[in-house]
């Protein structure tokens, strides 16, 4: 961001984020706002959306001695929990949970990020630069879902032994050691879909464009789209689930699914949950 | 038998307020100045010992970033949610320890301290050096250290600036302000000595001294506009030091980890800070009295007052601690709670009771007279003192991350690799290499100011009508100043 | 206080970028075309075959999207395809066996690609869409074509072989993006450029 | 030779040579330059080919036998991603983990990449002249094979390169083509062919109140994984469904029932039989069942049956009751409940339920039938295996083709195939990198991957109509020396039959005239070439047949379990459970680096094996999680890590298969181990198939001790967080939701 442009648009910066009106089909760069609903009720757990996100964003695979230490690198990782009252068996299942980037609306990751290599974009995105980042990993000490990945290791001279580098997406950067990396939405697609809709003067159409865990998802559990217009799958279900986003606390009925994790630590997330439903009868 | 006034005085005096002096009021400047002089050329066999083996350590670290460079930061075994490490922790502790040198050389000198006088040279060159090692550590924790000057803001071809929201921002700007102002602070102090050491040095000594002294030829002017310029510089680093370490406490407490979040962190840090940083005063004290023969200078009262100073910061660190302790404890933040019942029983325990214990209950030797005069208990207390101040900001960055907010993501195997604690020892090799350098290079007893210190005791001696010095002597020995 | 500094200040700030984009003129020497103090020569690249781009785009006034087709409708604008050149250059029997036309035919009959040179190479995580700029200023805005190409890469019309004239460095982007523009001929209403780290970088 | 044909590939050809140079983005410069970079244009590519823009083309994956549409992104030449293609029924525009790995089978740095020969005891590199050469030599007229002497070993296989196959083995006169899968559903097929008179019915899971599954692990590994997670979305959408599962490990199906019932292993078809008891309590059902079966079901009372299946009585008769309740429902048996001794009987008691709720012909239907019974599936079996391993031992096999399975690897040790197949003097693999079997044989032909070839699939599951799904390239062929599978069956046709094939130069205008045949049945009026590009842009060809018939015939005598309780032997007392992974199925995938850093969904373990035991049985026996365990059958040994697993039962430990490669590249060798090697000889009574579930094993704490790769954390709950929500079915309001 140029100090000119800090200065011209200094109220719409010192605003404090999220707040009404901040994304609007009428403002200019304003008309999007991505948002996904996690349907957990029918996310059956298969890690179809992280093998999409594989091959979709060049993530390297890094081994079973770097997965140990903790250095794997999945932007969107099934999480599995057990019932904390669960008696010998998990007589009612258990529980999947998707987590990858919530792209928080006042994301305690941008703060602090000491040379603003990850910021907000106009549409609600919480973008990550990797040619910006110095490596601080301060925004990972500071993600409460911890969905930051450090390159610990420079893997592009390890990770796509040839001819495995041919497979590599020419839209997505490979990311060398020393930098962080997360969720992007798959911003790649976005932004061609966003150009593509601006050369057609119109606006992305619903359901136009999906991130690859979104279009993989053999269960549908993952819906994505501009929550700004109206008319969209996303703004339906996130009104009929009485999620507002800009609200950190939610006042919804008890029959209601939807709700955002973490809440109480006023991230805003992007990423509206639904609440997994078990026949208590069964 | 008291039986006039003054002899009242000289007993209560005697008794009470000065026990034992803090330096002898008949030494000759002369000897002042052949003594510390004395100390940069010949110092004991123990300096070379320390000197290398600091270098030898040093240059461990150096190949273990070389390493690190080259390979990645995961050699470091650092993880995903463990993204700090020692690194940090090293960074603070040593940020911490500059600040006593501040404390001693500007907080005591505006309160007119006297007993500072002959310690807070080399105390002052410990803020210098110490910040210089933390500097380091900032570089090593950057994944691409390549890239560090993307945190300074000036106008560039990218139209890019840095983020001054961030707290590491903040702390770049303050680190580096401390560490030039100390700098200044502590050269603008040695003019009238390195002024000395012109005047008896020769050949390239000479030529280095000189270029160094600016002229100082000891003239009123001078001494009129010394004296402000250094009270000055006095005054601006205070508030400096104290900003510094709560800006470093920021970073922590501006954050949502359980367990930093919390409001008590600058005083805290602040307080911490001074703890290391006078532990570390007398453990250099007593090393350096020993190596450089200052034995005259730094006496035993001096030690004394640094003990008990020590003492009475250790005591509002502990107070500050279980304020820290008892908010989490009786607030309602699930997570912080969780995080710290961690630190107490988990994988850390036997680091955080040690810490608490070192912090909290060593301190209690030097409640005792005897103990604050034996020279070796003072040694082992004040290195155990900074082994807990150490272990305090480890337990604040580990620990922490290990058990943080989310429970998929938390991680209790992490284990330091050696290329951590390889830096970290090489942390201190580097930081005793050049205080070591120091200390050989320039005087590290002020020595006008002992001058000032053994010519106003003396006054006061005369005063009071006990043996005093013979100042036609005194005269002769301090040629400049 | 810290606010009227504030307001000084951005005044200041906005005095300097009220300008409207610097306008283009033709001619000249290479790089002198707009003013804007970003000009930044780069070398004189070797091509394979001594494309004459003034023969094609100003004496023939031949469209610069004729030939660069992807430009309209892609990321890249694109080097064009052999059979394009051959298309043209299979019936113009005046130039048949001028040596530049000669080697484009020797690499035809061999079906192998020309190695041209990148000669407006930005950095690999760039992602610049043409698309998007000739949609704005040539179709919308109605520029002209030598004008809108020209902004970026220089009068290539009066080149022989293309050479880069602008420093292409990210503050010269963002020198125009935050810059007004007209939305469309008819409309009146100006607005800038998005600026935000993902417009660009992969 | 068709001229379409030729372009296309000629044109991914050139794209090819243009893309490499955009190959590494991000790794390349990072600032700005000129005259650094060489940009080649295209030569005459295609008009709609604009560099920077992809282009999706419509295939088939082939990673398992669901034949899932699929399409590929291709951009300058290189296949990057695989989606779903929407019109495909069975995928309907999704595709599941193993789907998409199949491009990094296509750049797999371990590929074959040119035919070898053995010399001595290694395989050395040799060119296709000579490797033809030699199977003429061996195979060829001159050899003087008959039929008899001559084995072709396959995988499952459908589509025009099955006719092909059988086309080659006619030539010769041999009938020994011997389809072999080493998880196969031939049990479950046998049991419904008795009692449906069809292979597989259709199952409806999204018309289902209640689901009762027994073992089925339909959302994994079953039929159709794609298709049926599409059908539980649906299912799980007001009105929700319920979904019971009675297994004795948790699959990943189980993890996502409402009821999840432990049971000991191979008593699933007593509990059916005992929850069938129940439901006759209900007039109405007696009244629709035969009286012998009734009378067979009367000795099952829920003492009995919780006796016999370790199962608390009270649930015998709850998940009678949601029968009763819910309907209509559907109750499926899977490979837990079949792979026993009494494997068919088990299901057909599973099945029983669903004559007597009435659920056949609701929920329970008839697959279209297929028009085109030569390029039909043929489902592949272990006893087709063990067939050919006893002919094979008797040394009668001169010549052994094996394509699309790798038997050394999966066959139990017992079978001795290694030793076996040593005994054949002439072993021939077609396989794109070299696995277990192929480092036995003395010729290894590298062929194509899926996403280099052309080809068709029928998938033995159709939900919707038959569904002829048409693989074509997405890319060129990565590797200049290899050949597609169906290109060398078609030279291998023509050394007997040169005259009859002749028309088709190669299997791609095969299959174009084969496809094209097609036109009448789908009523297409245009030319033959628009039909083709029609057939390659959509992906398939969608014919609407009609639905088999579906019976409903139970034998009181076949459903008797009375003699069924599992043998009881002290030295071994655990029951081994080879579990299938989802991403692994039975091992063939394991070099995909994707698939091995991919969790588990359940223990999320990656890169290794390791056996689940519960918590409650390892605290009686001292184990910790990553404690070395020898688990031993009769036939063999394993070591193998612990993982505590509350989802299994206290009688089981469960070891996934896919794991234990000695070959395969990189990523498979060495890790984990291989369960198949230490199955007993237990068959299946009726079908002669491998009862998987039926081995018993022991398990002793060696020790040792090790840290378990997985990535989960110190803590498996949620430790009080907001993170996953339950809200139980009757308060959720799903049919207000959008």
């Amino acid at each position: 961001m140029s100090i000119t442009n800090l200065l011209n648009n200094w109220s719409f910066y010192r605003n404090k984020r999220p707040y009404r009106g901040q994304y609007d089909l009428n403002r200019q760069y304003g008309e999007y706002k991505w948002a996904m609903a996690v349907d957990l009720d029918i996310c059956t757990g298969c890690n179809a959306c992280t093998t999409a996100c594989y091959a979709e964003n060049n993530l390297p695979v890094v081994g079973k001695h770097r997965f140990e230490h903790g250095q794997v690198m999945h932007w969107i990782r099934i999480e599995r929990y057990w019932d904390e009252k669960m008696g010998e068996f998990p007589e009612q299942g258990t529980s999947f949970l998707p987590m990858m980037c919530q792209q928080c609306e006042a994301a305690p990751c941008e703060t602090v990020c000491p040379v603003a290599a990850t910021s907000h974009t106009n549409d609600g995105l919480n973008s990550q630069n990797y040619h910006r980042c110095i490596g601080s990993r301060y925004c990972s000490a500071n993600c409460p879902f911890k969905v930051r990945y450090f390159n610990w290791w420079n893997y592009p001279s390890t990770a796509w032994p040839a001819p495995l580098e041919d497979q590599l997406n020419p839209d997505v950067t490979v990311r060398t050691k020393g930098v962080m990396e997360k969720c992007t939405f798959c911003v790649q697609r976005l932004s061609e879909a966003k150009s593509r809709a601006r050369t057609e003067y119109r606006l992305v159409r619903d359901g136009e464009v999906l991130p690859a865990c979104a279009q993989a998802c053999p269960t549908g559990a993952i819906s994505f789209g501009n929550i700004v217009d109206p008319e969209s799958k996303i703004a339906k279900m996130w009104k009929n689930q009485q999620v507002d986003l800009y609200k950190d606390m939610q006042e919804k009925d008890n029959t209601v699914r939807g709700y955002r994790i973490l809440e109480d630590l006023r991230p805003f997330p992007s990423v509206m949950y639904m609440e997994r439903v078990r026949d208590a009868e069964a | 038998m008291i039986n006039t006034f003054e002899e009242r005085e000289v007993e209560v005096e005697r008794r009470f307020v000065r026990k034992e002096k803090d330096i002898r009021e008949d030494i000759a400047w002369a000897k002042i100045n052949s003594d510390v002089l004395r100390s940069l050329e010949r110092p004991r066999m123990l300096f070379w010992v320390i000197f290398l083996g600091s270098l030898a350590l040093f240059m461990f670290g150096v190949s273990c970033e070389i390493y690190q460079y080259e390979t990645g930061l995961g050699v470091a075994n650092l993880d995903n949610p463990q993204v700090w490490g020692l690194y940090i922790a090293t960074f603070i502790f040593w940020i911490g320890m500059s600040h006593s040198g501040t404390l001693l050389s500007a907080i005591l000198h505006l309160m007119h301290a006297d007993w500072r006088k002959p310690i807070y040279r080399f105390a002052e060159a410990m803020t210098t050096f110490s910040l210089m090692t933390a500097g380091l550590f900032v570089m090593v924790h950057l994944g691409r250290v390549w890239q560090f000057y993307y945190v300074v803001a000036y106008p560039n071809e990218r139209w890019t600036w840095p983020n001054f929201q961030s707290p590491l921002v903040w702390d770049a700007t303050a680190i580096f302000t401390y560490l030039t102002s100390s700098m200044i602070f502590l050269y603008i102090g040695m003019i009238p000595d390195l002024a000395i050491c012109r005047d008896n040095a020769t050949g390239f000594r000479k030529r280095f001294y000189t270029f160094l002294s600016l002229g100082w030829m000891g003239t009123d002017r001078q001494w009129a506009n010394f004296r402000v310029t250094y009270l000055t510089v006095a005054c601006f680093l205070i508030p400096l030091a104290v900003s510094v370490h709560s800006i470093v406490a920021t970073d922590f407490a501006v954050s949502q980890q359980p367990g930093w979040h919390i409001t008590s962190f600058p005083p805290y840090f602040v307080a911490g800070a001074l703890y290391s940083g006078c532990a570390a005063i007398i453990t250099l004290f007593i090393v350096l009295r020993y190596v450089f023969r200052f034995e005259e200078y730094m006496t035993m009262p001096i030690l004394e007052k640094t003990a008990k100073l020590t003492f009475a910061i250790s005591m509002v660190w502990t107070y500050l601690n279980l304020v820290e302790y008892s908010a989490t404890w009786y607030g309602d933040d699930m997570y912080a709670k969780q995080a710290l019942i961690y630190r107490a029983t988990g994988d850390y325990a036997v680091f955080w009771w040690s810490m608490n214990f070192l912090g909290s209950v060593v301190p209690f030797t030097l409640a005792f007279k005897k103990l604050r005069n034996h020279i070796p208990t003072m040694l082992v207390v004040s290195i155990l003192l900074n082994v807990g101040m150490w272990l305090e900001r480890w337990m604040i960055v580990s620990p922490t991350f290990a058990n943080g907010i989310y429970p998929w993501t938390m991680d209790h195997d992490q284990w330091p690799a050696w290329v951590q604690w390889g830096m970290v020892a090489g942390s201190f090799g580097w930081f005793n290499m050049l205080f070591m350098l120091f200390c050989k290079i320039f005087p590290s007893v002020s020595m006008y100011e002992v001058k000032e210190m053994v010519y106003h005791r003396s006054l006061h001696t005369k005063a009071h009508g006990e043996p005093s010095v013979n100042h036609e002597l005194a005269a002769e020995g301090g040629t400049a100043s | 206080m810290i606010h009227r500094l504030l307001a000084v200040l951005s005044l200041a700030f906005l005095c300097g970028s009220a300008v409207n984009a610097e306008p283009f003129v033709q001619g000249g020497p290479i790089g002198s075309q707009t003013s804007d103090g970003y000009n930044a020569l780069g070398p004189v690249v070797q091509q394979p075959i001594d494309f004459p781009h003034y023969r094609h785009a100003k004496d023939m006034g031949i469209n610069c999207m004729y030939c660069h087709t992807g430009a309209r409708r892609g990321y890249v604008s694109v080097i064009p395809r052999e059979d394009k050149c051959i298309g043209c250059h299979q019936n113009i029997e005046s130039v048949k066996d001028k040596p530049r036309i000669k080697k484009l035919f020797e690499y035809w009959d061999k079906k192998e690609p020309i190695p041209w040179k990148k000669v407006n190479d930005l950095p690999d995580f760039v992602r610049f869409n043409h698309e998007r700029h000739i949609q704005r200023f040539y179709f919308r805005q109605d520029r002209p074509v030598r004008e809108v190409c020209g902004y970026c890469h220089g009068d290539v019309a009066n080149m022989t072989v293309d050479r880069r004239v602008k420093s292409l460095s990210m503050g010269w982007c963002v020198s125009c993006h935050e810059k007004d523009h007209k939305e469309s001929v008819t409309n009146m209403k100006t607005s800038h450029g998005p600026n935000e780290c993902w417009q660009c970088h992969k | 030779m068709s001229e379409s044909g030729i372009n296309r590939r000629d044109f991914l050809k050139v794209l090819g040579l243009g893309g490499s140079s955009l190959a590494l983005t991000g790794c390349g410069n990072t600032d700005v330059q000129s005259g650094v970079e060489v940009v080649m244009p295209n030569v005459h590519p295609e008009d709609f080919v604009v560099p920077g823009l992809s282009v999706f083309y419509a295939s088939t994956c082939t990673q398992c036998g669901s034949a899932c549409g699929v399409m590929g992104r291709v951009r300058e030449g290189r296949v990057l991603k695989l989606e779903g293609n929407p019109e495909s029924k069975i995928s309907g525009g999704k595709i599941c983990g193993l789907g998409q790995a199949a491009v990094q089978a296509q750049y797999n740095p371990d590929r074959l990449t040119q035919p070898m020969v053995k010399e001595g005891d290694k395989l050395v590199p040799t060119t296709w002249e000579k490797a033809m050469a030699l199977l003429d030599d061996k195979t060829g007229p001159k050899s003087g094979i008959s039929g008899e002497q001559f084995a072709f070993v396959t995988g499952a296989t459908s589509g025009h390169l099955k006719a092909l196959i059988q086309n080659y083995m006619d030539s010769l006169g041999s009938k020994n083509h011997f389809v072999y899968e080493a998880v196969s559903p031939a049990i479950g097929f046998a049991a419904n062919r008795q009692v449906y008179g069809v292979d597989m019915p259709r199952l409806h899971l999204d018309k289902a109140k209640l689901i009762v599954s027994f073992g089925s692990d339909f959302l994994g590994t079953g039929a159709s994984p794609v298709h049926f997670a599409r059908e539980y979305a649906k299912f799980r959408k007001a009105p929700r469904g319920t979904l019971v599962q009675i297994e004795p490990k948790m699959t990943m199906t189980g993890a996502n029932a409402d009821r999840w019932i432990p049971i000991i292993p191979g008593t699933e078809g007593v509990f059916a039989l005992g929850v069938a008891n129940e439901l006759l309590n209900h007039e109405e059902y007696v009244r629709a069942t035969s009286p012998d079966i009734v009378a067979l079901v009367r000795k099952y009372d829920r003492e009995t049956v919780s006796r016999a299946t370790g199962v608390r009585p009270e649930l015998v008769a709850h998940v009678a009751a949601l029968l009763w309740e819910k309907t209509p429902s559907l109750v499926i048996s899977g490979a837990s409940a079949e792979g026993h001794v009494h494997g068919v009987q088990n299901a057909m008691a599973i099945q029983l339920l669903n004559k007597i709720l009435g659920n056949v012909g609701k929920t329970v239907d008839g697959q279209a039938q297929s028009p085109f019974p030569q390029i039909a599936p043929s489902a592949g079996s272990f006893a087709a295996l063990k067939a050919m391993n006893d002919e094979m031992g008797g040394g009668k096999f001169k010549a052994v083709f094996i394509h699309g399975a790798n038997p050394v690897f999966t066959a139990p040790s017992f079978m001795g195939f290694r030793e076996n197949l040593r005994k054949a003097p002439f072993k021939v693999a077609f396989v794109d990198a070299i696995d277990e079997t192929a480092q036995e044989c003395d010729l290894v032909l590298p062929i194509l991957t899926a996403v280099e070839d052309f080809g068709s699939h029928v998938a033995w599951y159709q939900p919707e109509g038959v569904e002829v799904s048409i693989q074509q390239p997405l890319m060129e062929k990565l590797h200049a020396d290899t050949r597609s599978m169906g290109d060398i069956m078609l030279d291998l046709v023509k050394v007997r039959r040169a005259e009859e094939y002749k028309a088709w130069p190669d299997f791609f205008s095969y299959l174009k005239t084969a496809v094209v045949a097609v036109k009448p049945v789908v009523k297409y009026t245009d030319t033959d070439e628009h039909f083709w590009y029609d057939v390659l842009s959509h992906g398939l060809i969608q014919v609407d047949a009609p639905q088999q018939e579906v019976g409903a015939n139970f034998a009181a005598a076949a459903l008797d379990l009375s003699s069924s309780a599992p043998v009881q032997d002290p030295k071994f007392p655990f029951y081994l459970i080879p579990s299938e992974r989802h991403n692994f199925r039975d091992g063939r995938h394991a070099n995909l680096g994707w698939l091995q850093e991919s969790p588990d969904p359940l223990t999320t373990v990656v890169w290794d094996s390791w056996a689940e035991i519960h918590p409650k049985t390892a605290a009686s026996m001292g184990i910790s999680e990553g404690d070395y365990l020898e688990i031993a059958s009769q036939n063999g040994m394993l070591k193998v890590k612990a993982y505590l697993f509350p989802g299994i039962h206290p009688d089981a430990i469960s070891i996934p298969l896919g794991q234990g490669h000695e070959a395969l590249g990189r990523f498979a060798q060495g890790v984990g181990v291989n369960p198949f090697r230490i199955l007993d000889p237990v068959f299946e009574k009726s079908t002669g198939e491998i009862a998987m579930y039926g081995t018993r094993v022991s398990v002793r704490k060696t020790g040792s001790k090790e840290t378990v790769v997985k990535d989960e954390g110190p803590y498996n709950t949620q430790l009080g967080r907001k993170l996953v929500v339950t809200l139980p079915a009757d308060v959720a309001q799903l049919s207000k939701e959008i």
